[in-house]
C-alpha cells in the first residue's frame, strides 16, 4: 500500500505560486487550519482561490487573505473577512462572488467529469451577467462551467491510511466535493486510523481521491 | 410585544405542518421560536444539514455543529448532515417548502434586493440567490421601514438577489403577498391602520375587501 | 407528526394509469418487491418506467414488463429480461437506452432543480442521436435534459417514522437519487423505526423526500 | 494456460500500485486473480462500491452485496457504497484508472464495439459508454478472433460504444498498443508468431523493432 502521510511542511510545498487551489470549509468550520498556516508560512503568491468563503482575518483561507496571496478569489460571500474587501477595493485581488449552490455544484461537475450545467439560480441578477443563458421546458437558466484546481486542502475528523474520510457533522460542506475536483488533494486529519477501522457505511468520501494525508494528532 | 416578535410570531403562523424550512440569519432566525407545539416543522441549514435545533447553553457548544451563520447550533433526531451540493440540491429542486430572509428592499413584483449595495457593502450572496429561487413559498421578514424611509418599493434600486420570487412580505405593520396584480394587503399588524401601511410602503397597496388583524390569540 | 404509513395495497394506488414511475434497484438489487406485486396485480397500463434496467422477468420491475404495463421504458439494460427485447421488436413498448452514468446524472438533475448538463459519454456513437452538441474547453458534449417522474418506488433497508432511509450495502444505486425526482416516493422498508434510531451520520438518504412507507416486518 | 489465463495475466501486469480499476463482467474480471500481492488495486463496481472483493463462497452469499452483474460480491476493509450518480461520477470524472473489457469488434483507431448487434442483440450499454470514455487507460481483454474471424478491424461495422478510447488490445496472441499511427505490436502471446498477429488482424498491425515476449516469470 502506497504511503500517503507526509509531514504539514511537505503538503505545504505542494502549493506553489500562481497555483489554484480549493479550500474545503464553511466560514473556517471544516477548514485544515495547520495547512493554512504552513502555507502562510511558506508565503507562495499570485494563487487562485475557490472557497465557499474568506473566513475570519484570524481563521481558515482568511489568514491567507490577510497575508495577499491571492490574485483571484472565487467564493459566495466575503463580509467576514474586511480584509477581502479591502483588497478588492484596491484591485489587489479579483474577486468572482458566486451563489452558493452554483459554486458547489461547479465544483461537483468539475469532479464528476461533465462539461456544464443549466441553474435557474441568479436569473435577473448581476449573477447572470456574461453568461449564456437557455430556456428549457418554458423556464430561464444560467450555463455554468465546471470548477478545477491544482491543489485541494480538506479537513476531515478521521482518515484511514487509504484516505478514507468522515467528516463530523457540519464539518462535511465543500470537502468531499472538492476532494474529487483537483490534481493532487491533501487532507489534514484530526485523527489517522488504520484501513479497515472505519465501516465501509460510514465512509464519507473515498480515499482513492487522496493523494496526501497529514496531522492525525488531535 | 416589539415589532421583531409580531414579525416572527405572524411568520410561524404561515408554516404548516411538515414543512421544511429555511430561517435565514437575524430576525427570521427568530421565527423557530413560535412554532406552535403541533406543528412540526423541519429546519434547513445549508451549510450541511436538516434538523435545525435551539442554540446550545452556553459551554455546552460544538464548534462542529454550526449553522449558516457559522454558530453552534444543534441537530434534532430525525435530522441528517450532508455536503453542500446536496444541501443545495434540496433547496434548488423545490424540496424547501419555504423561506424566511430578511431585505433591504422588496418591490411590487415580488423582486428582493438584500445582498449588496454597491460601493459600500459587498458581502456576497452566499445561499440568498439559490434559497430565494428554490424555495416554494419565499417570506420576506423585516420592519417596515428602514429609519423611516420605505423599503417595500415600486421597483428596487440595489441589485437582485432574484426576480419576481417574493410571495409574502410580513412586517410589525402588515401581511402583503404578492399577485400579479400588485401587493395585497391581506393582514395588518396590531398597532397599524390601513393608512399607516400606504404611507410607509412606496409600493402601491391593493386593500383586501376584507383584510384582518394578526391574531396571535 | 405526519402518518406516512400506509399498506402496500393503499401505496400501489399511487400509480395510475398513464404514469411516469421510477423505479430504484439494479437488476433487482434494491427494488421494492412487494410494491411491484402490488402494482402488478393492480394491473395499471400504460405506464412509462424509469430504471437502471429490467430485472428479470420473475424478479423486480421485470414482472410489470411480463404483464405489459408500460408504454415507454427508459433505462440503461434491458438484456436480463428477454420480454423487454419482444416487447420492443413487436413495437408494443418504447425502449430508449441510457448510458447508466447519464441516466443516473439526469434524475439527479431532475430532483435537483437544474435544468440539464454536458456529458462526455456517448459521443460518436448512437446515444448522441438527435441530441444537441456543444464543445466546451475543446472538448465534444452532449446535452441532456432532467428526468423526473409522478411516482417514485423505493427500497430501503431501515426507515423511520420521518422516512428517513439507510440502505444496505450495493441496495442504495438509484434509490436515493430517484427519491429527489418524484411527485410522490413511496419506501418499502425492511424495518420500521423510530426517529431517532438512525444517527444523524447513518442517514443515507433524508426522510423529507418520502411521502409514504411500507412494510417494516422484515 | 489456456487463451484467457494468457489475458488475463498479461492485464493483470499493466496494472500499477495504488490504481482504481473496474473490470467488465466475463473474462476481464479473471484479471483479479492474477494481481501480485504486493501491488495493491482498488477495483470498482459500477453498481455502487469501491474495494470489491472476491465473490464468498457458496452458501454464504449475501443478496444485498452484488457486482455489476448481479451477482454476490464482497468487500473489502476500505471499500465504501455509494448511489449511482456518485459511481458514474468517479468514473467520468477520470478517477478510475483503468477499465477492463470485453469486445465484439475494436479497430485500429481505438474505436470499441461492445453493446449491440442491430436486429439481433439490443441488450443495452449499461454503464460500458460511460466507463470508456472516463477510465484514464482503457484495455480491451478478448480473444483474438471470434470463429476464426477477425476482431480487430480496420474499421468497427456495428453501433460504437465508445470513439478513439480504447488504449490497448491484449489477446491471447498479441498485446497491441493503439497510437495515433494504428496499432503497435509490442509484445506476443506464448505461442503466436508477428506473422500470426497479422494473419489474424483485418486492421494495419505496426510491429515494434524491440517487440517482446509476454513474461510471466
Amino acid at each position: 500500500m502506497i504511503n500517503k502521510i507526509i509531514s504539514v511542511k511537505e503538503a505545504a510545498e505542494k502549493v506553489q505560486d500562481g497555483m489554484t487551489i480549493m479550500v474545503g470549509g464553511f466560514l473556517a468550520n471544516g477548514t485544515p487550519e495547520n495547512l493554512i498556516d504552513a502555507i502562510v508560512e511558506n508565503n507562495v503568491k499570485n494563487l487562485t482561490l475557490i472557497c465557499n468563503d474568506t473566513g475570519f482575518p484570524d481563521k481558515g483561507v482568511g489568514k491567507m487573505v490577510v497575508n495577499k496571496q491571492f490574485k483571484k478569489i472565487i467564493a459566495s460571500h466575503v463580509g467576514t473577512n474586511p480584509e477581502t474587501a479591502n483588497q478588492m477595493n484596491s484591485g489587489e485581488t479579483e474577486v468572482v462572488l458566486t451563489p452558493q449552490g452554483t459554486l458547489a455544484e461547479k465544483v461537483r461537475c468539475g469532479g464528476n467529469g461533465l462539461g456544464g450545467f443549466y441553474t435557474p439560480t441568479g436569473i435577473g441578477t448581476e449573477a447572470e451577467i456574461g453568461k449564456e443563458k437557455k430556456i428549457i421546458d418554458g423556464q430561464e437558466y444560467i450555463f455554468e462551467l465546471p470548477l478545477k484546481a491544482d491543489v485541494a486542502l480538506l479537513k476531515a475528523s478521521v482518515v484511514d491510511k487509504k484516505g478514507n474520510m468522515v467528516f463530523a457533522k457540519t464539518t462535511k460542506n465543500f470537502n468531499p466535493l472538492m476532494a474529487t475536483a483537483a490534481k493532487v488533494v491533501i487532507v489534514e486529519a484530526d485523527k489517522i486510523v488504520e484501513v479497515g477501522e472505519i465501516d465501509q457505511d460510514r465512509v464519507m468520501c473515498s480515499g482513492i481521491f487522496v493523494d496526501y494525508i497529514v496531522g492525525g494528532d488531535k | 410585544m416589539d415589532a421583531k416578535e409580531i414579525i416572527a410570531r405572524r411568520v410561524a403562523q404561515l408554516l404548516k405542518d411538515g414543512d421544511v424550512v429555511n430561517l435565514g440569519i437575524g430576525l427570521p432566525t427568530m421565527v423557530a421560536n413560535y412554532i406552535p407545539e403541533d406543528i412540526d416543522i423541519t429546519f434547513q441549514s445549508e451549510n450541511g444539514f436538516l434538523g435545525l435545533g435551539p442554540a446550545p447553553n452556553k459551554g455546552e457548544e460544538d464548534w462542529e455543529l454550526v449553522n449558516a451563520g457559522g454558530m453552534p447550533s444543534s441537530i434534532i433526531p430525525g435530522g441528517m448532515f450532508f455536503d453542500s451540493a446536496t444541501s443545495f440540491g434540496i433547496i434548488r429542486g423545490g424540496h424547501v417548502d419555504a423561506t424566511v430572509l430578511g431585505a433591504m428592499e422588496v418591490d411590487e413584483k415580488g423582486n428582493l434586493a438584500n445582498w449588496k449595495i454597491p460601493g459600500k457593502m459587498v458581502p456576497g450572496m452566499g445561499g440568498a440567490m439559490d434559497l430565494v429561487v428554490g424555495a416554494n413559498t419565499v417570506i420576506i421578514a423585516m420592519v417596515h421601514t428602514q429609519k423611516g424611509q420605505p423599503k417595500i418599493l415600486k421597483q428596487c434600486t440595489l441589485p437582485l438577489t432574484a426576480k419576481e420570487q417574493v410571495n409574502y412580505i410580513v412586517t410589525e405593520m402588515a401581511l402583503l403577498k404578492v399577485t400579479n396584480e400588485g401587493l395585497l394587503l391581506e393582514e395588518l399588524g396590531p398597532d397599524a391602520t390601513v393608512e399607516d401601511v400606504i404611507a410607509a410602503t412606496e409600493a402601491k397597496v391593493i386593500v383586501s375587501p376584507n383584510v384582518k388583524r394578526y391574531n396571535f390569540a
